[in-house]
């Protein structure tokens, strides 16, 4: 019997641009060498302004990620505003370090447009690291992802080139590791929320990138 | 050090270590308890089964017990693994559905009931039920539900789930034979084929009859509820004994 | 692989700091996170270790020392919030122990600039030249070979942009940017920022 | 019989809004012996009476020889006025927490931190109930980097205030008067020890004599930075003393 369901094989991103920021995601979770989903929601969505990726065990990211949204309406309900990114990822990471060393696993991004300070992307894990930057990945296939993602990545792309730069870098890490794959789906945010852009299978996405046998990548 | 981006070597191997404890601890050989269950919802219907073979090792020490726990007219609670643990987890849920019929005065949803399993759960985080767990049931219109859960209350929702010994058996032929389109592809599209009872039946019983074949914990009899708007009925279809 | 690196001369003190956080040994996140964080308008303490505590520890400290100012209408000496610090952390160290080692540097009325050097075990050493991490073996016997204590502040920066350059062309794993603080009787700024091989987009 | 009703808690208002059990604390200091502070340009001066109860009272036993006169840290001392035995736990308690920021800044404690870190528990035993508060008033006096030369005075209440020269106990009124009128901004330690000696020989019932007074100062030397807590012995306070008593003489026959 498998007892967690460990989401280390995954590959997340998130980067900012000129536009909003982009968040996606593939889809699987395996057990060992068992895929024992492939439709995995690894964005959770916090609520209505916020977006966090997940990796690592399921239970723990979706559990806490579910005490974060509490936390969330709990704040906009105390101040009459909502919170910051800042804010609430300050609130994960310190519920990670009041658990570190006790076996928690979870590598998160938090993602959102705040009111006055603008766009905000978060990085944090269950060591309690904590930093905030424009473009990060996480999961085992982020070092596949993040090669691709930096060669593309400019601050003036435009929402599809951008859209398009993360369901590439999604794909690229799912062809390489074999712990991620499913559906890559792709979010975008702006002063508005979130919208999900992208919802493409990486089964369809693979011909779709190589219709022809010419176009299929060196091996 | 602490950690490695490649699928978190440190950590899950630490962790992998522990679930493999639990593993020698709870599995197939010594702990006694249900090996496969399985849910599939439909359009109009939730089927939930499991067998009724309750063994330890290989010793099988009951061909008639009882695994699916009725929570209400439309919520039923599956568990493979660790019998004490999955009758403790059923039991506290059904006592807790009775404490939410006294406060509110209604019955639990089906989806109220999933979201409190999984927090009861991770409640357990560091020292887990060793469960396999579905939650089968009807929304409010009569459609089916299924939610699957890890042994720590990671919760997903789907049309159809299988858990336990003979997961690796049957999920495949249900995901042959049921599954369409992934609910996270944009445009939406259909993500489950929704068959008609009848055949759904049909592709229950299949299955239990060939993981019966390959499985040697699965066997005996399975026992299917079957819950529709106007009522759940119980089946119980035979099974090898050997 | 942090690596910091402080020198205290007669008006002033200079502080250097990679800005590398990094997810694990072969993976950057990100190119500028201050490691150098300020306690008051006249100190500031640089932490290595891991990342998680370095945080917590440094927030809770300087959280600490802000509450005894509005306390007390008085400021901790740079002294004083050393012990302070190596304090809290020698009492952590037998429950809960934090990983971070720090480099607390200040500037008191009373006297002058000062460096302190703590590892995560507690030990505290107020010095004039420290280092922490592998690029200390480099940092330290340059700073012996050429700081002096009458340096002007140019010298001095340049002296520890040496000491970065120099990290960089010998440790195999030497981290790609730096910082370089100054603290002296008008507060703390930002005087260098070192970032050979990482091209900003 | 007003009072009677609000009296018996220290934690009660009555209804004029007043707290009985602490001014009645406060009352109670002022019948017990004086205790004199004055601040000079390099250091601080404090004096104090003792009552001697009987004739069998061994003035040279430890405890009734430095009754009124403590050392908290090596930069703050101070005098008692009150219960002594309610001042012994509140020594001890300034003691402690001198001893525990040094230990926690390695630096010595600011003195108005211990003032008021004593003053908060001194408030505490006001508006806490079942316990009576502290029936101590106290001089401080001490140096430290940032203020230099600082005298307080803290009564039951927990209040406590900066003085350039005061007086707490028996006849602290009349005390206080001949401070304003002779205390001169800017003297000296010998000049602030003489002004003390005489207020405290003035307020006192009786003649002044080395077993009925005590009489200490704190000073810091420039050069080394080492600060001195001096208690005077009573070869060194005889003749202050003495002279103090002709001085009085001379003044009333007069």
């Amino acid at each position: 019997m498998k007892l967690a369901k460990p989401l280390h094989g995954t590959t997340t991103l998130a980067f900012i641009f000129k536009k909003g920021i982009i968040v996606a995601a593939d889809s699987r979770a395996t057990m060992g060498s068992y895929i024992s989903s492939q439709t995995v929601h690894k964005i959770l969505e916090i609520n209505n302004r916020l977006l966090a990726t997940i990796a690592g065990a399921a239970c723990d990211c979706q559990y806490w990620g579910r005490y974060l949204g509490m936390q969330c309406r709990l704040y906009e309900l105390d101040n009459g505003k909502r919170i910051t990114v800042r804010a609430a990822s300050k609130i994960l990471s310190d519920v990670c370090f009041q658990y570190k060393g006790m076996g928690l696993s979870m590598g998160m991004m938090l993602a959102g447009w705040d009111e006055e300070t603008g766009p905000a992307l978060y990085y944090m894990d269950t060591d309690a690291q904590r930093s905030s930057g424009k473009v990060f990945s996480c999961g085992s296939g982020s070092l596949y992802a993040y090669s691709v993602l930096d060669d593309g990545y400019k601050w003036d792309l435009e929402v599809d080139e951008a859209l398009e730069l993360a369901r590439r870098s999604i794909y690229q890490a799912t062809y390489r590791d074999a712990a991620s794959g499913g559906t890559v789906s792709a979010y975008l945010i702006t002063p508005d929320g979130w919208k999900k852009m992208l919802g493409s299978d990486v089964g369809d996405l693979h011909y779709e990138y190589n219709p022809t046998q010419a176009d299929l990548p060196l091996e | 050090m602490q950690k490695s981006t490649c699928a978190g070597a440190t950590i899950f191997l630490g962790k992998s270590q522990h679930s493999t404890t639990v593993w020698q601890f709870c599995s197939q050989s010594s702990v006694s308890g249900c090996r496969t269950c399985v849910a599939i919802a439909g359009a109009d219907y939730c089927l939930a089964a499991a067998t009724t073979r309750l063994s330890t090792g290989l010793n099988i020490l009951s061909r008639d017990a009882n695994f699916v726990e009725k929570i209400s007219n439309h919520c039923v609670i599956l568990s493979a693994g660790c019998q004490a643990d999955a009758k403790a987890l059923q039991k506290h849920m059904r006592a807790r559905h009775v404490m939410y019929q006294h406060q509110h005065n209604k019955p639990m949803t089906c989806q109220a009931v999933a979201q409190l399993l999984s927090n009861t759960m991770y409640y357990k985080r560091f020292f887990p039920y060793y469960t396999e767990t579905l939650c089968a049931g009807l929304d409010k219109d009569g459609s089916g539900l299924v939610y699957s859960y890890d042994a720590m209350g990671s919760a997903g929702v789907s049309g159809y789930a299988c858990r336990g010994t003979g997961e690796s058996l049957i999920q495949p032929v249900l995901d042959n034979q049921l599954m369409a389109a992934s609910p996270l592809v944009l445009p939406v599209q259909p993500s489950v084929s929704h068959l008609p009872l009848e055949r759904a039946l049909d592709i229950l019983k299949d299955a239990f009859t060939s993981a019966g074949e390959r499985d040697i914990l699965t066997g005996d009899a399975v026992e299917i509820l079957i819950l529709t708007k106007e009522g759940t009925r119980t089946e119980r279809m035979e099974l090898k004994k050997d | 692989m942090d690596f910091l690196m402080g020198m205290c001369c007669k008006d002033f003190v200079v502080v250097c700091a990679d800005t590398n956080a990094q997810m694990s040994q072969i993976l950057t996140i990100k190119h500028d996170e201050d490691k150098i964080v300020p306690i008051d308008s006249h100190k500031v303490m640089a932490l290595a270790g891991q990342p998680g505590d370095r945080s917590q520890f440094s927030e809770f400290i300087i959280a600490n020392v802000r509450l005894y100012a509005l306390r007390n209408s008085r400021r901790l000496s740079t002294h004083a919030v050393a012990n302070f610090t190596r304090n809290e952390l020698a009492t952590s160290l037998r429950k809960k122990p934090y990983n971070a080692n720090m480099l607390i540097a200040g500037y008191d009325e009373s006297c002058g600039p000062s460096l302190y050097w703590m590892d995560y075990l507690a030990t505290l050493h107020k010095t004039n030249v420290a280092g922490m991490g592998y690029g200390s073996y480099f940092a330290l016997s340059l700073f012996d070979r050429y700081a002096k204590v009458d340096m002007e502040e140019k010298e001095a920066v340049a002296l520890m942009a040496r000491g970065v350059q120099e990290v960089i062309s010998r440790i195999t794993v030497a981290p790609s940017d730096y910082v370089i603080k100054v603290v002296d009787k008008n507060g703390t700024r930002t005087v260098e920022t070192i970032s050979p091989g990482h091209v900003a987009k | 019989m007003a009072a009677r009703r609000y009296d018996s808690r220290t934690t009660i208002f009555s209804p004029e809004g007043r707290l009985y059990q602490v001014e009645y604390a406060v009352e109670a200091i002022s019948n017990a012996g004086a205790a004199i502070g004055v601040l000079a340009t390099d250091g601080v001066v404090l004096a104090s009476e003792k009552k001697i109860a009987s004739k069998l009272l061994d003035t040279g036993a430890v405890g009734v020889k430095r009754e009124k006169m403590y050392k908290l840290d090596d930069h703050i001392a101070c005098a008692v006025a009150g219960i002594t035995a309610d001042a012994n736990i509140l020594i001890n308690h300034c003691r402690v927490s001198a001893q525990r920021y040094t230990y926690t800044y390695q630096e010595p404690m600011p003195v108005e931190l211990l003032v008021r870190g004593l003053c908060d528990t001194k408030q505490a035993y006001t508006q806490f109930g079942g316990q009576r508060p502290f029936g101590v008033a106290i001089l401080y006096a001490g140096w430290d980097e940032q203020y230099g030369y600082q005298l307080y005075q803290s009564d039951p209440s927990g209040n406590y205030s900066g003085w350039k020269a005061t007086a707490i106990g028996a006849n602290h009124q009349a005390a206080t008067n001949i401070l304003k009128q002779d205390y001169n901004e800017g003297l000296n330690m010998e000049e602030a020890v003489n002004l003390v000696i005489k207020v405290l020989g003035k307020s006192m019932d009786t003649t002044l004599s080395p077993e009925k007074v005590e009489l200490c100062s704190l000073s810091r030397s420039e050069d080394t930075g080492k600060i001195t807590y001096k208690v005077y012995e009573e070869q060194e306070l005889k003749p202050l003393l003495d002279a103090a008593n002709q001085e009085k003489e001379a003044g009333t026959s007069s």
